[in-house]
């Protein structure tokens, strides 16, 4: 058998170097793709993964460095150059046209003479879709599906034009494990063939089993490899501990996700859902009448694939949406008719998972958006007048304790990292004394150690008093901090049971909406 | 408003206010340039031009002084479009609500005139100018607001129904019965704005300098300001974030079409006098792009204002000088503008060479 | 029926709404593709004007109307250029440049007027009318909408090619996609600045076709600021029909026909003020706007200029 | 020229130390005026109004042998930075435009110079400010008795773009002086549109409206916009085949005319103009108004081929009988007024 390694790499990169005011993104990087390899790409958050893959793709030009594809040295003026080389990209953030369908923007920028052909495009799409035994519909318009689904758009998209190489950063955030285990499938039949493949992930997991190859970037630097062959020889304990160190430097923690899990949670209830409906334009209701109460203190886990309407119980729930009928009550008192400025100031926090598009402004500066949901209160604001010295001293102290990786605090957001985005909401959401707060998917996007300090900060602030709901599609993450866990399937919501060990197939029966275990 | 520079430290602040004080001397010279050449085509000498436009618009006193009279309702209708525009709100109605507010004013003022002091007469017509802008765009602020329909297409519909309305009463209601022509009744010279410095520049200009300062601190140093710009960059996250829209979008345009409202008000008070049946200087839409090359900065727009005027002051006196039809004026402040967006855009390349 | 409510007089009431509602659809038409392409194009009204006067010079020259139209289209297009190398390639503010294109071109058409033809006022050569088999021959409605020169008719079938082309071409979803999310159609492969190009300069085409229609076909001559305002009215037209290009072709033709309309109301002694009578075409638009434009939909990245390394 | 304009010809004083002579303007030795100015809101070769003001100051100066400054093009908005550009160097300005009826004066008083207004006869002041004011209504009196004796169809189209004084005072006199040759003639009668002066566009549209309910003479009034009457009327034949006619007001514009032209109601300030200047040089300005009529020459029916010999005499002698004083004609200004002297389509038989 011959072995990767030996064969021209499909593509090369070479001492790429990306430098952005104050940070320097790519530093350096040589790296090559082999055919039939997996090539697993680790790297705390903001380390300059989506960087490099954003050259690659020729999204981004870079300071220096060159691409060799198949050893013939090429430039990418744009991703259309890259996308003729046969290089196809998941992004990390969703790079569809909302307004189009899904079929129309899996022929968007195929050239294809005047005529689209559609009807080729939906057999093909059918195959993939079967491929990943996932259900799209190629007539629905993007902006009304939910990420998850978007990203399954994505991935076929990528599949369809990465011919020589697929790109796939962080594809698996959005989906279930069962999609997850799909997707690692078909990444594996298609390496059989000869792509390569680039595969990121915050999930050291997924990254061993499925990479061939593992580099790893810290801050901008590679700072470590795992080759295959040591990938085979080694143990798998050895090597996560190896590659644990590589990502996070000299102090690692290993971070499973077992949180520690407080016992003390209070029989005072908080928090009481009655019967919330809300009808949607489809045949079936967004939210079909649901109820669940919560004490003080508890946490439970809303668990479901991605579109059954966790986020619009999200939103419903945080005065964002408006309920057809039923009852949110908090403290005994009806809410729902209250806006979500009057429920954030009774402590119903929500923390959602559209991070660019509605949880930060992009181009204002990260301290503002950690005082986003503050304007106008003290000591950020005196009389109406910004303080800047408060709100950049409190922002620093958030920057310093969750550990964003950025220059500074007056950096634009939307410049920094996915994951370090995520960190800003949360640590703006976690600094607010909440009394129920709503997650939802709160460690999509975290590099592991950053998921398991907030999961840990999660179960601490539960365990003072906070009454939490937690949106998630990781059953890994319910089990290890929830009380009760529900799932939501079709905008019904099940049962909440008690959380214990080995209920995960239960939970992934319910959530593909069998009703018998 | 880019951004980042809500909390910009005072020393890159003085750079940039530097750095456009030069890009706003670059379009002047490119039009020059290009007009010059224009000009020439057309038989006429571009020195003798230019230098006409120049010394009447800025260095003969007596241009000088029209050119900062000119300013005044520009910088207060500025001051409407620093609030909207960066809230994301596309008032393009100013020049109905600028007429409305006129008419308004001019119908109030020669009845109050003899019956109460200055400071009352000015504050009231102040007042009222600027509530007649506000409400003339309360419809599209409601349909806004609570039906989230297009504002481009309805204010500016409310400018054309403006303009018949506004002739409307001046020809049914707000008459002067003494004059043949359907016009309003004069304010007395002796009742108009006061003059500062013994020039004809009346306090007008101080209000409009006031305004503009006082909008821009308030959308960079305000609570109030901030929630605006959220609105303006990222609607949904102001929802997200608790932000009340319909109270805070009715805000945004009582205050960008009240100013509007005043500025009329201000000429009215201060130059005019009077306001005839299909009034309409149509200054509006010429400060919708100064204020967008100024990045709706207040120093810049104080800039950008002041050459707009000298070019129109100084282009009316220079066209008839050469005795060329003063479209050359139009001409001019078109080229004007392209080679301002040119600038901004050097200006943009420069400072990106800068960073890396 | 011999009485001034005559079928000739409602067929004319009727073809002087057609003939004030068609340089609508043209340029209403090239303001849609723009819009859906990103670019907010406030340059209209001057890409019209230019046409207009491009169309009088190329009538005149040529003593051929269509030859005067397709210069018209094509000074439009030249003046688009504008735009694009400003607005689509250099990332100008696209209400600035707009607004300079439309004081400029006011102010050029003005001065080459003045100078080469204000002292004659020349007339264009007379318009060829097309009485449409059977369609013309339908009582009262039919003489005043199915008797036009050829370019009329051209209206509506522009209208619907474009609608095919932005329904089911891959330039039309990149079109829709760059205005929407030009990252989305770059990252797909397609080029934003390419696609705008092509859409800007459509716009100057139509726009620009349209303002020769006026001079042509409706004024009979050019003077100056002809097109008084049409490039604005048409900008409205535009949004209020939301990207579905073909209702372009009913909110011209009700615009132009309320026009009529104010001529119809005078001539029946209707006793309201006249000023009263002629906001009746913006009232109806507030009202089709209010009771058909609600969830009122613009294209995301309208008016934002595309830089592929800044989200 | 004409040597008095005056309405008012017992209040004309003599000038002592400078006995004038219209014919010999190098006699006007002690001329305070050396130069006038004239501002105009459109464009000065308009064959209207405008074209009509410069042109008479022109002349006027010419005969004076003093000098004139052109303004033109100036819009109906603030002009006052005209004003005073002008104030500082003419020794005369006349604002040729209502719409400058109230910062013109107010201009002179600030710089002490004379000027002329138009429009607002009350608003005289000794030394400073006088108004010319038009009596087109006799003009468009004559031109309505040209337009029923010309009729084929017995319908008259009127088409304005907007309705200021003197185009109702005209609009007015046409259909008196229509229906004093034939009671029974129909008025169409529209105002163009929402955009006003320079729609040749919206003329040209409701020309043709005008001429398909069966008009076959318009007497168009606008200034951009009468250029679109003229084309849809050059384009468009009557309902009964046979040519449209076009009678304009205040310019001639015979030099362009493609044989549509039948007459215009032609307003020459240029006497008015002259009589002003004189009586500045004779410090007696802002003790009289100047008119414009049919008495002293300044309006006059232009005079085409196409109106008969028969028809021409007939006019000449309703002229006459204006002029002696026999026959009055009603002035109105009032838009409404209007409206009541025009037919209604649902008169229709
Ligand atoms: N457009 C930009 N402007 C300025 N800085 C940028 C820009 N894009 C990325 N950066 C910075 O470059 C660094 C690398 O970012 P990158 O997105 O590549 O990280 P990442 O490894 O993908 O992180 P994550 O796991 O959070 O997605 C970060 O510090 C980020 O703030
Ligand atoms: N401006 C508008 N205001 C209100 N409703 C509109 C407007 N434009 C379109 N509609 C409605 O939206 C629907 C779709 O419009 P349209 O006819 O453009 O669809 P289409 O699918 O593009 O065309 P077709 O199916 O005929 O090829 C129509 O039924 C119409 O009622
Ligand atoms: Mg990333
Ligand atoms: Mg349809």
């Amino acid at each position: 058998m011959v072995t990767a390694t030996e064969l021209t790499p499909t593509a090369e990169l070479i001492g790429i170097t990306k430098k952005y005011p104050g940070v320097v993104a790519n530093s350096d990087i040589h790296l090559s793709l082999r055919p039939g390899e997996v090539h697993s790409l680790l790297g705390e958050n903001g380390a300059g993964k989506s960087t490099l893959i954003g050259i690659l793709s020729g999204m981004i030009q870079p300071d220096a460095g060159e691409i060799r594809i198949s050893g013939e040295l090429v430039r990418f003026e744009s991703p259309r150059d890259a996308l003729e080389r046969g290089i196809g990209t998941v992004y990390q953030h969703s790079l569809l046209v909302p307004t189009l369908t899904v079929l129309d923007n899996l022929l968007l920028g195929v050239d294809q003479g005047w005529k689209l052909g559609r009807e080729v495009a939906t057999t093909r799409l059918q195959e993939l879709a079967t491929l990943l035994d996932v259900e799209i519909d190629p007539s629905a318009v993007v902006g009304d599906l939910a990420l998850g689904q978007r990203q399954q758009v994505e991935i076929v998209r990528a599949l369809w034009r990465g011919e020589g190489v697929l790109i796939l950063d962080e594809p698996t955030s959005m989906l279930t494990p069962q999609g997850a285990e799909k997707l690692a499938q078909v990444v594996r039949r298609l390496v059989s063939k000869g792509l390569a493949v680039v595969f990121i992930t915050h999930k050291l997991n997924e990254a061993l089993d499925l990479g061939d190859r593992v580099t790893v970037l810290r801050r901008g630097k590679i700072v470590g490899e795992v080759s295959p062959s040591d990938m085979l020889s080694k143990d798998r304990k050895a090597i996560t501990k190896e590659v644990l160190q590589m990502i996070f430097g000299e102090s690692t923690k290993a971070s499973n996700t077992t949180v520690a899990k407080h016992v003390a949670k209070s029989d005072e209830q908080v928090f009481r859902v009655d019967q919330v409906l809300v009808a949607g334009s489809e045949l079936h209701l967004v939210l079909d009448k649901v109820s669940f109460a919560l004490n003080r203190g508890e946490i439970l886990g809303i668990a479901g694939i991605d579109g059954n309407g966790q986020k619009e119980l999200a939103e419903v729930l945080s005065g964002q949406r408006k309920v057809d009928s039923g009852e949110i009550q908090l403290d005994g008192k009806s809410i729902q008719l209250l806006s979500t400025a009057a429920r954030q100031a009774l402590g119903v926090r929500y923390v959602t998972d559209d991070r660019l598009g509605e949880g930060t402004v992009g181009p204002l500066s990260i301290a503002l958006n950690i005082v986003l949901k503050r304007v106008g209160e003290a000591p950020f604001w005196q009389r109406s007048w910004i303080k800047n010295n408060a709100i950049r001293e409190f922002a620093r102290v958030l920057i310093k304790q969750h550990d964003v990786r950025t220059p500074n605090e007056l950096v634009a957001i939307s410049n920094l990292s996915g994951g370090n985005i995520q960190k800003v909401i949360l640590a703006r959401e976690l600094a607010l004394n909440p009394r129920v707060v709503i997650y939802n998917k709160p460690t999509y996007g975290l590099d592991s150690r950053t998921a398991y300090v907030v999961l840990a900060r999660i179960a601490e602030q539960a365990e003072s008093g906070v009454t939490t709901i937690f949106i998630s599609t990781e059953l890994s993450e319910i089990v290890a901090i929830c009380h009760r866990v529900a799932v939501m399937y079709r905008g019904q919501l099940s049962e909440p049971i008690d959380v214990r060990p080995g209920i995960e197939l239960q939970l992934g029966a319910l959530m593909t909406g069998s009703t018998t275990v | 408003m880019t951004n980042t520079d809500q909390l910009q430290t005072a020393e890159s602040r003085f750079t940039r206010i530097s750095r456009s004080t030069i890009t706003a001397m670059i379009p002047v010279i490119g039009a020059i340039v290009i007009g010059g050449l224009l000009l020439m085509t057309l038989g006429r000498n571009p020195f003798v031009f230019f230098g006409n436009m120049i010394d009447h618009g800025l260095i003969s006193s007596l241009g000088r002084q029209e050119t900062l009279i000119r300013m005044a309702p520009l910088l207060l209708i500025a001051s409407g479009l620093m609030i909207a525009f960066p809230a994301g709100i596309w008032n393009l109605g100013t020049d109905g609500q600028f007429v409305m507010g006129g008419v308004v004013v001019a119908a109030l003022g020669p009845e109050m005139a003899p019956h109460v002091n200055g400071f009352v007469l000015f504050l009231t017509l102040f007042v009222v100018g600027f509530a007649v802008g506000a409400i003339w765009s309360l419809v599209p602020a409601i349909l806004k607001a609570w039906y989230g329909i297009n504002e481009i297409i309805s204010t500016l519909m409310l400018t054309f129904i403006g303009l018949r309305f506004s002739a409307l009463l001046v020809k049914e209601y707000f008459f002067d019965p003494e004059t043949t022509v359907p016009q309003t009744r004069v304010l007395a010279v002796a009742d108009r704005l006061p003059r500062m410095f013994s020039s004809r520049v009346h306090i007008g200009l101080v209000v409009g300098l006031v305004a503009i300062i006082a909008v821009h601190f308030m959308m960079r140093k305000t609570a109030f300001g901030l929630r605006l710009q959220i609105v303006g960059m990222n609607p949904k996250a102001a929802v997200h974030a608790g932000m009340k829209m319909k109270p805070l979008t009715i805000a945004i345009f009582t205050l960008s079409s009240g100013f509007a409202g005043l500025a009329a008000a201000v000429n009215v008070a201060g130059v005019d006098g009077v306001v005839r049946a299909e009034w309409n200087p149509a200054i509006g839409l010429l400060v919708v792009p100064l204020v967008f090359l100024a990045r709706f900065h207040a120093a810049s727009v104080i800039a950008f204002i002041a050459a707009f005027a000298v070019f129109q002051v100084g282009g009316e006196s220079a066209s008839r000088k050469s005795d060329i039809p003063n479209f050359m004026v139009l001409v001019m402040v078109g080229l004007l503008l392209i080679f301002m967006a040119l600038g901004e855009y050097m200006q943009l390349r420069s400072s990106r060479k800068h960073q890396s | 029926m011999n009485g001034l409510f005559s079928e000739i007089f409602i067929s004319s009431l009727i073809s002087g709404g057609v003939i004030a509602g068609i340089p609508l659809i043209y340029a209403g038409l090239g303001e849609a593709i723009s819009e859906r392409a990103g670019v907010l194009n406030v340059g209209l009204e001057g890409m019209m004007i230019g046409g207009a006067y491009g169309g009088f010079v190329g009538g005149l020259s040529f003593n051929s109307t269509w030859l005067g139209l397709i210069c018209g289209a094509l000074t439009g297009m030249i003046i688009s250029l504008f735009m694009v190398v400003l607005c689509v390639r250099l990332n100008s503010n696209q209400i600035v440049v707009g607004i300079a294109i439309t004081l400029g071109a006011e102010g050029v058409t003005a001065l080459l007027h003045g100078a080469i033809y204000a002292d004659t006022y020349p007339r264009v050569p007379t318009v060829q009318q097309v009485a449409i088999p059977l369609l013309s021959d339908i009582p009262i409605l039919g003489p005043g909408l199915f008797n036009h020169h050829l370019s009329a008719y051209l209206a509506v079938i522009f209208v619907l090619f474009v609608s095919w082309v932005l329904k089911s071409t891959g330039i039309g979803l990149s079109i829709k996609a760059a205005g929407d999310q030009p990252h989305a159609l770059e990252a797909a492969g397609g080029d934003v600045h390419r696609t705008r190009t092509i859409a800007v300069l459509s716009t100057g085409l139509l726009a620009g076709f349209g303002g020769a229609f006026i001079v042509l076909v409706g004024a009979g001559l050019f003077v100056p600021f002809v097109t008084n305002g049409k490039g604005f009215i048409a900008i409205v037209l535009a949004m209020l029909v939301r990207g579905r290009v073909k209702w372009i072709i009913v909110a011209a033709v009700l615009f132009g026909m309320s026009l009529s309309l104010t001529t119809a109301l005078q001539l029946a002694g209707i006793d309201i003020p006249i000023d009263l009578v002629l906001m009746l075409p913006f009232v109806l638009i507030i009202i089709v706007l209010f009771v058909f434009g609600r969830r009122s939909y613009l294209p995301a990245a309208l008016a934002l200029p595309y830089d592929r390394e800044q989200h | 020229g004409s040597s008095s304009t005056t309405t008012d010809t017992a209040a004309a004083p003599v000038a002592t130390d400078a006995p004038v002579a219209t014919d010999a303007p190098v006699a006007v030795v002690e001329a305070i005026v050396k130069t006038i100015a004239v501002l105009a809101p459109e464009a000065g070769n308009d064959f209207g109004w405008n074209q009509q003001g410069v042109d008479s100051a022109k002349a006027a100066a010419a005969e004076l042998g003093i000098e004139v400054i052109v303004a033109d093009n100036l819009g109906y908005g603030d002009i006052t930075p005209n004003l005073r550009e002008l104030a500082e160097k003419a020794d005369f300005i006349i604002a040729h435009a209502s719409g400058y009826n109230t910062a013109a004066p107010e201009v002179g008083a600030e710089f002490n110079k004379p000027v002329a207004i138009v429009d607002t006869p009350n608003a005289l002041k000794a030394g400073l400010v006088a108004d010319y004011t038009a009596s087109p209504n006799e003009g468009a009196y004559l031109a309505g008795v040209l337009a029923a004796k010309t009729t084929r169809s017995g319908t008259l189209g009127v088409v304005v773009s907007g309705e200021p004084p003197s185009w109702n005072s005209q609009s007015g006199g046409f259909a008196d002086g229509a229906k004093s040759v034939n009671p029974k003639v129909k008025l169409l009668y529209s105002v163009i549109g929402p955009a006003a002066y320079a729609d040749a566009e919206g003329a040209n549209r409701v020309t043709k409206t005008l001429i398909a309910a069966g008009a076959d003479v318009i007497f168009g009034q606008g200034d951009g916009a009468s250029f679109g009457m003229l084309s849809a009327i050059e384009e468009t034949p009557a309902t009964d085949g046979g040519k449209v006619l076009f009678i304009d007001v205040i310019g001639n514009k015979t030099s362009i005319d493609k044989g549509h032209l039948l007459s215009s109601v032609l307003w020459d300030f240029k006497g008015a103009f002259v009589d002003m200047i004189k009586d500045v040089n004779a410090g007696t300005y802002g003790t009289r108004n100047y008119g414009l009529n049919l008495k002293n020459g300044s309006i006059a029916l232009l005079k085409t081929a196409l109106i008969k010999d028969a028809v021409w005499t007939e006019i000449e002698a309703i002229k006459a009988s204006i002029i002696d004083g026999s026959l009055v004609v009603e002035n109105i200004t009032d838009a409404a007024d209007v409206h009541a002297r025009m037919s209604k389509v649902t008169q229709g038989k």
